[in-house]
């Protein structure tokens, strides 16, 4: 099954041409942030893929903005602007942080897409007028699809979207929690390419090949020591070199916090008769972007004690804090998380990625992160 | 008349002498520290080779990082105006000038007529220059030039992330130490570079004729990578470090002093 | 010979008077029993003060400005903020400064750092939630926090639903610092503040839109020390006053005599996000070629109230007694301040897409006549900065030069005055092909 | 660029010593550390856990040439040979193409272990100034790393900074400390950050005719500045050491040390017996390694390789 997530997710955008093909109606939306509610667009039989970078230095995208602005950000303009999503029938944002909303602009005015939308996400999302609110930015975002595809989004429909997306969320948990063992039959590597497939792939056949992996790990043999038991925390991250070259150098990562990981599925809808606002509620409940991690009351954010407890019930010796370079939102938290970390036993080490990671650079800097975790093996 | 135009850069001088419009000598040399002075020695050597005084040169126009400090020119030019003058001297059909010097990367939108109507350089880091490819060559031991021979014969390529010349540095070592091909380690760095400059071009659009100049023009091995990068041919001209005092003659010759020298301070 | 008449503004002490009694007020406060309160320049300052007794804001926005006008304190703040708290360079410079100076317990205005009573904080960026939050947390995470969402959606898409989600924050926030602080609301002060609020918002856009005469009245150096008012306290009777009965009718007067502020005007430049501040010496330069910057969507609109009218042209929004609407109750007020700032501040457009920046800022550039564009890549504030590069590639459409540098408003560090003064020198005399002025 | 013949006043000079007071032929367990950095590489032999000799040279662009020239000068005319070595850990940048290596240790590590022995157990915080980074490390008093921070943004802090700068003004890299202090007043310091545009500022200040010892000060005061603010997101201990090229700069060492009113320890041997020995901060990780090596032999917890 690993192989296949790797396979699609690699050759991703043949994935979304073939799904067109056998998907007459359908139409392929690209989606800029995980806020946006893909249970409505399964809902429309569209077919929702995460639009990410290709990880290759973004040259195309310098004219439209400037290098102060995420890596990653421009990453995915300038993979629009080479033409790579060319098969794309609309695009949609969730209102989240300024960087990847910018290159979500610039893609409206330079890389042409029939339909595009901006689904305004509020902040406040601990309060119950948010709630309220974002129902009714659905309701609004349902008509536009309605109008978009031509079709009436029924109650059924809505109830199909959100199976499929609460089935996938379980699956891909029940994965995740396999991993609180000793050697993991999954090492991180793998299990965040699960993730990653599962933002470019139809769910539907993502759930096949998850629910047969589930059968499959019992049997499973990695011959290979779990070495340190690391957690990786951060932004946008589906940097594979760089999870490869750490669980080759003595250590598994055991656990995530990205919203290309643990972040994206973690917390499943609760059915309520108004479908809408049963929705609304997940998007405003879930594990939280740093972009909405205010709390009224206190200083205290909502998203620190839950990565605090993954670390603990998946036994991480240490945490791996990493951000794409210039994201704001997380470089507002992190001095403060690892604090939290570091106050709970848990060491961290922070790194800063851009498009392409400087191997050599990050390989000696974890691997003494590494010692420094047994370091009781040098010195006793 | 006589006219001169004199380009004093970051590292080097270049010195450009017009006869009614026809280049009579030109000179160029290292300046080092002191570059007002360095000018000043390279513009007298090159009089006297061309056989002419002081006297005989009707206007000195002085351009570059430095061309204030020509206390004994007329006038002074910014140099993104004497990049323009001079390639459209040479090709009036120029649309966008590229002009990668040992600090700075540039890139000019020209107009017809040789004016600037749009430019943009490489910001804040200084990858993206000259600098940075003699201080990957200095880590891989072989001279610039070398290094640009040896990047043609390599056809793989490795994304390296050209952000500071210092980690630059540290990439190839660490390339060297895996034991990556010097040629393919060679093209990278180009590649590199090609990309950046490429990105400062797109910023005032790429539009052709695309001419490249400055000293990086040299290295065949970075107009290779950057002839790949942005999809278009690249007019080389011969002299491509000559083109700033070129146009700072041309200037001259227009009879165009927009600030006077500042007294050296 | 100089082409126009110029002189100083005659109310430009008051202006600094009424700023240096903010600061110290804000400082003094406790010891006269009254409140201290901390939020943002767009935070709704009439709720706070309409706290019985005496109550005293301190407005993060300006306070960071402020300490970017100082390098000295600038550097040494922020390096406390990336030191001692270990915060990333990039970070907004007056978020970094704003924490340094707690994180050193230093009070930029003299003394050490006035802790508030509670924090009544907006969110409309990514980060702008974090601001206060982070603060406190540095500072011994003790003050109560409130942090209300603005964020509801671009001014020509704001109808009941959008107000009544700010609304709702708005009450939930007068109960949370009305416990926080054991004093009531009183209902008089809220509506009265909320009256000024429109005049102090209204009449600066009234004002703005004076400058589309030639010559310009006002320069953008000149205006940025005159809206800071409104980002400090914008309900204030005394600062609304000002904007009301002084401010607009002098500038009323200069456009009348035709007095500029740059009394050699022969090009008008728009400028776009804030300056660095520690380089306002740029439009000094820029007045030896006769260039005025003169308009900016951050200028105008930071506190400007304005609408696109049915023509398509951007006009200053009417004060509640030009409407003549009279404010009922709490309720009214409430929403006549949710609607006033959701659909008159139309700096908030660009958050929600580069269409709405480049719509509203060529706008912009064809009513206030301008001839070319100098745009500031701004590194320290990426919501100002936001779709600048698209913004470019409109501007140029419109057959407008434009010149973009890189720079930061509040962190020398990431400024270098030697590019950027080549950069200018090339534009103003080739692009532009000015001379000197005399 | 690598100009031929030229005067390379960016290299520091190369070194080797060899302790007379020992017969390697007596010792029982001998071990060696190589670190094979970005510009200089280094290596150390221990006999019996005694510092036997050690070698710092420069590093070509092969590093398992490098590891092998260090170690061989290292070993010049004593009759050692890679054969009588026990056991050998490469460590620094080139630590995995060091070929005698039975196995890899990072220089951050081996620079708390290494200083450690060197300093003494009370040092808190080792600053290693590399050529291509900056690590400031806390360790405890067996040089255990407890937490450590590597320069990532920008490269003005470390040691090739510096050489960039001495090949510019022309002046040996070893006399740019002492230099920098022949002034009248403190200038203020080098602004910029990128390694190339402080290049370009000085220039700037040469051409002012700012006497040369006047912008190695402000050259100097950068690099501290910048090294202090790493430190300072680290948190600074005392004992508190700096290894690495840097630490032979007094010109930075002094200024760092006025930035953080910490003074930095003494360079002598903590092992009294030690004090006529050379004290070359550069060799800090290649001891570190050699030391490692020696524990890990003496406690059995590896196979001594040697083979005659």
């Amino acid at each position: 099954m690993i192989e296949e997530f790797k396979q699609w997710y690699d050759d991703r955008h043949s994935y979304a041409k073939e799904w067109k093909k056998n998907n007459s109606k359908g139409k392929v939306v690209g989606y800029f942030c995980t806020y946006v509610p893909e249970e409505i667009l399964y809902a429309a039989d569209c077919l929702p893929v995460r639009i990410l970078g290709g990880h290759e230095p973004p040259a195309l995208a310098t004219p439209h903005m400037f290098d102060m602005w995420c890596p990653f950000s421009r990453d995915c303009l300038s993979q629009g602007l080479a033409g790579k999503y060319d098969y794309l029938d609309g695009v949609i944002i969730a209102q989240s942080c300024l960087h990847i909303r910018q290159a979500f602009g610039a893609w409206q005015l330079q890389v042409p897409t029939p339909w595009s939308y901006y689904l305004c996400m509020p902040n406040a999302v601990t309060t119950l007028h948010a709630k309220k609110f974002l129902a009714g930015e659905l309701a609004e975002f349902k008509k536009a699809v309605e109008e978009w595809v031509g079709k009436t989004i029924t109650d059924a429909d809505l109830d199909r979207g959100i199976d499929i997306m609460n089935t996938n969320r379980r699956l891909m948990k029940l994965v995740y929690q396999s991993r609180k063992e000793d050697n993991p039959l999954i090492t991180g590597t793998e299990a965040m390419t699960m993730v990653w497939a599962s933002q470019i792939m139809d769910k539907r056949e993502h759930n096949v090949l998850v629910e047969q992996l589930l059968r499959d790990l019992p049997n499973r043999r990695l011959d290979r020591d779990q070495g340190v038991r690391l957690m990786i925390v951060g932004s946008e991250h589906d940097d594979r070199p760089f999870m490869e070259m750490v669980e080759t150098i003595g250590a598994t990562f055991v656990i995530d916090d990205h919203c290309t990981g643990s972040r994206y599925f973690w917390d499943e809808i609760v059915t309520l008769k108004d479908r809408l606002q049963a929705i609304a509620n997940r998007y405003c409940d879930r594990v939280p972007c740093p972009t909405k991690d205010f709390k009224q009351g206190t200083w205290e954010r909502k998203r620190f004690p839950h990565i605090i407890n993954l670390a603990k019930e998946y036994r991480a010796h240490g945490a791996v804090l990493i951000q794409q370079k210039f994201c704001d939102p997380h470089e507002c938290d992190i001095p403060s998380l690892r604090r939290q970390l570091e106050d709970n036993g848990i060491p961290c080490y922070f790194l800063e990625f851009e498009v392409t990671v400087p191997v050599g650079q990050f390989r000696i800097r974890i691997e003494a992160f590494i010692e420094q975790l047994r370091a009781d093996e040098l010195f006793d | 008349m006589i006219v001169a135009g004199i380009d004093v850069g970051g590292k080097n001088a270049h010195v450009v002498i017009l006869k009614d419009g026809n280049i009579v000598a030109q000179g160029a040399a290292a300046t080092g520290i002191q570059k007002a002075e360095a000018a000043e020695r390279l513009y007298k050597e090159t009089l006297h080779k061309a056989g002419l005084k002081q006297d005989n040169v009707g206007r000195v126009v002085a351009t570059g990082s430095a061309g204030k400090r020509v206390a004994f020119a007329d006038g002074v030019i910014a140099d993104a105006a004497a990049d323009a003058r001079g390639v459209n001297r040479l090709f009036p059909s120029a649309r966008t000038v590229i002009d990668v010097g040992a600090e700075e990367g540039r890139a000019i939108k020209v107009s017809p007529e040789g004016k600037v109507l749009d430019f943009a350089i490489n910001e804040k880091c200084a990858a993206g220059t000259g600098t940075f490819v003699e201080a990957m060559a200095r880590a891989l031991e072989i001279t610039v030039e070398e290094m640009a021979t040896l990047s043609l014969k390599s056809n793989n390529s490795i994304p390296m992330n050209a952000q500071c010349a210092v980690f630059g540095e540290s990439e190839v070592v660490s390339l060297i130490h895996q034991n990556v091909e010097k040629q393919d380690i060679a093209k990278a760095v180009h590649d590199a570079i090609a990309g950046r400059i490429a990105s400062v071009a797109r910023i005032v659009g790429l539009e052709k004729d695309v001419v490249v100049i400055g000293g990086m023009a040299r290295n065949a091995g970075f107009i290779h990578s950057l002839k790949k990068e942005i999809g278009m041919d690249i007019i080389v001209p011969d002299d491509p470090d000559f083109i700033g005092a070129l146009g700072a003659a041309e200037a001259a010759a227009a009879g165009v002093l927009e600030r006077k020298v500042e007294a050296k301070s | 010979m100089a082409r126009y008449k110029t002189k100083g503004l005659d109310c430009w002490n008051k202006a600094k008077e009424l700023r240096d009694r903010y600061y110290k007020d804000y400082k003094e406060s406790h010891d006269r029993g009254g409140l201290r309160w901390e939020g943002g320049a767009w935070s709704f300052d009439a709720i706070p003060q309409a706290l019985e007794g005496e109550v005293h804001g301190l407005s993060e926005e300006p306070y960071g400005a402020s300490i970017g006008h100082i390098p000295e304190l600038q550097v040494r703040y922020q390096e406390a903020a990336e030191g001692k708290w270990g915060c990333a360079r990039d970070l907004c410079s007056y978020m970094r400064a704003y924490w340094g100076s707690v994180a050193l317990n230093e009070y930029a205005f003299g003394g050490a750092w006035p802790h508030a009573d509670f924090i009544f904080q907006n969110q409309i960026c990514c980060c702008h939630s974090k601001w206060l939050q982070v603060a406190d947390e540095i500072g011994g995470g003790t003050t109560p926090y409130f942090c209300f969402d603005v964020g509801a959606g671009p001014y020509d898409k704001i109808g009941d639903r959008q107000i009544d989600y700010v609304v709702g924050q708005l009450y939930d926030g007068i109960e949370f610092i009305e416990k926080v602080t054991n004093r009531k609301v009183i209902d008089e002060k809220l509506i009265q503040n909320v009256y000024n609020t429109y005049r102090s918002n209204c009449y600066w856009a009234k004002t703005c839109e004076l400058n589309q005469a030639i010559p310009a009245p006002l320069d953008e150096k000149t205006m940025f020390s005159l809206y800071v008012l409104g980002t400090l306290e914008k309900s204030n009777q005394a600062i609304a006053d000002f904007y009301e009965k002084e401010l607009y009718p002098e500038v009323k007067d200069r456009v009348a005599d035709k007095i500029a502020a740059v009394a050699d005007e022969q090009c008008r430049v728009l400028g776009d996000s804030q300056p660095p501040w520690g380089f306002l010496r740029i439009y000094r330069y820029l007045e030896q070629y006769g260039i005025v910057s003169m308009a900016n969507l951050y200028t105008f609109s930071l506190i400007g109230w304005m609408m696109v009218d049915k023509k398509g042209d951007i006009v200053p929004c009417p004060t509640l007694e030009e409407q003549g609407i009279t404010i009922k109750d709490r309720d009214h007020a409430l929403r006549l301040l949710a609607e006033g700032e959701l659909k008159g501040k139309l700096m908030w457009a660009p958050f929600y897409g580069a269409t709405y920046k480049n719509d509203l800022v060529t706008k912009i550039a064809k009513q206030w006549r301008c001839d070319a564009a100098i745009i500031h890549l701004n590194r320290g504030c990426e919501g100002t900065a936001q779709h600048q590069m698209q913004l470019k590639i409109a501007l140029q459409g419109m057959g407008i030069p434009v010149m973009t540098f890189e720079g930061n408003m509040a962190d020398e560090r990431e400024f270098d005055e030697g590019r950027v003064m080549r950069l200018i020198e090339l534009f103003v005399t080739e692009t532009l092909g000015l001379k000197k002025v005399a | 660029m690598a100009e031929q013949g030229k005067q390379e006043y960016w290299r520091w000079p190369e070194g080797t010593w060899v302790n007379p007071g020992i017969d390697w032929r007596k010792g029982r367990i001998i071990t060696a550390g190589v670190d094979v950095g970005s510009v200089s590489s280094q290596a150390a032999v221990l006999v019996d856990g005694e510092l036997y000799s050690f070698s710092n040279t420069r590093t070509g662009s092969d590093s398992p040439d490098s590891a092998r020239k260090a170690l061989s000068i290292a070993m010049e005319k004593t009759g050692l040979t890679v054969d009588h070595i026990d056991y050998c850990i490469g460590t620094g940048y080139g630590r995995v193409n060091v070929p005698m290596a039975q196995r890899t240790l990072t220089e951050i590590a081996c620079h708390a272990r290494g200083a450690n022995f060197m300093y003494g157990p009370e040092v808190r915080t080792v600053m290693d100034m590399g050529g291509q980074d900056c690590k400031a490390i806390n360790c405890d008093d067996k040089g255990k790393v407890l937490n450590f921070m590597m320069n990532d943004k920008c490269a003005a802090g470390t040691g090739r900074g510096m050489e960039v700068f001495a090949d510019l003004i022309r002046v040996p890299v070893w006399e740019i400390g002492p230099r920098s202090f022949q002034i009248k007043k403190e200038p203020p310091m080098i602004s910029s950050t990128c390694v190339v545009f402080a290049k370009s500022e000085v220039v700037g200040l040469l051409e002012k005719g700012v006497p040369e010892n006047a912008i190695m000060a402000a050259y100097c005061s950068a690099m501290a500045h910048r090294i202090m603010e790493l430190l300072n997101r680290l948190g600074v201990h005392e004992k508190f050491v700096i290894t690495g090229g840097i630490a032979k700069n007094e010109g930075v060492v002094k200024r760092l040390e006025k930035e953080l009113g910490i003074k930095t320890a003494e360079k002598v041997w903590h092992k009294p017996a030690y004090k006529a020995y050379p004290f070359d901060t550069q060799i800090t990780g290649a001891l570190g390694a050699a030391l490692f090596a020696e524990a890990m032999v003496g406690k059995g917890k590896v196979k001594s390789v040697r083979k005659t």
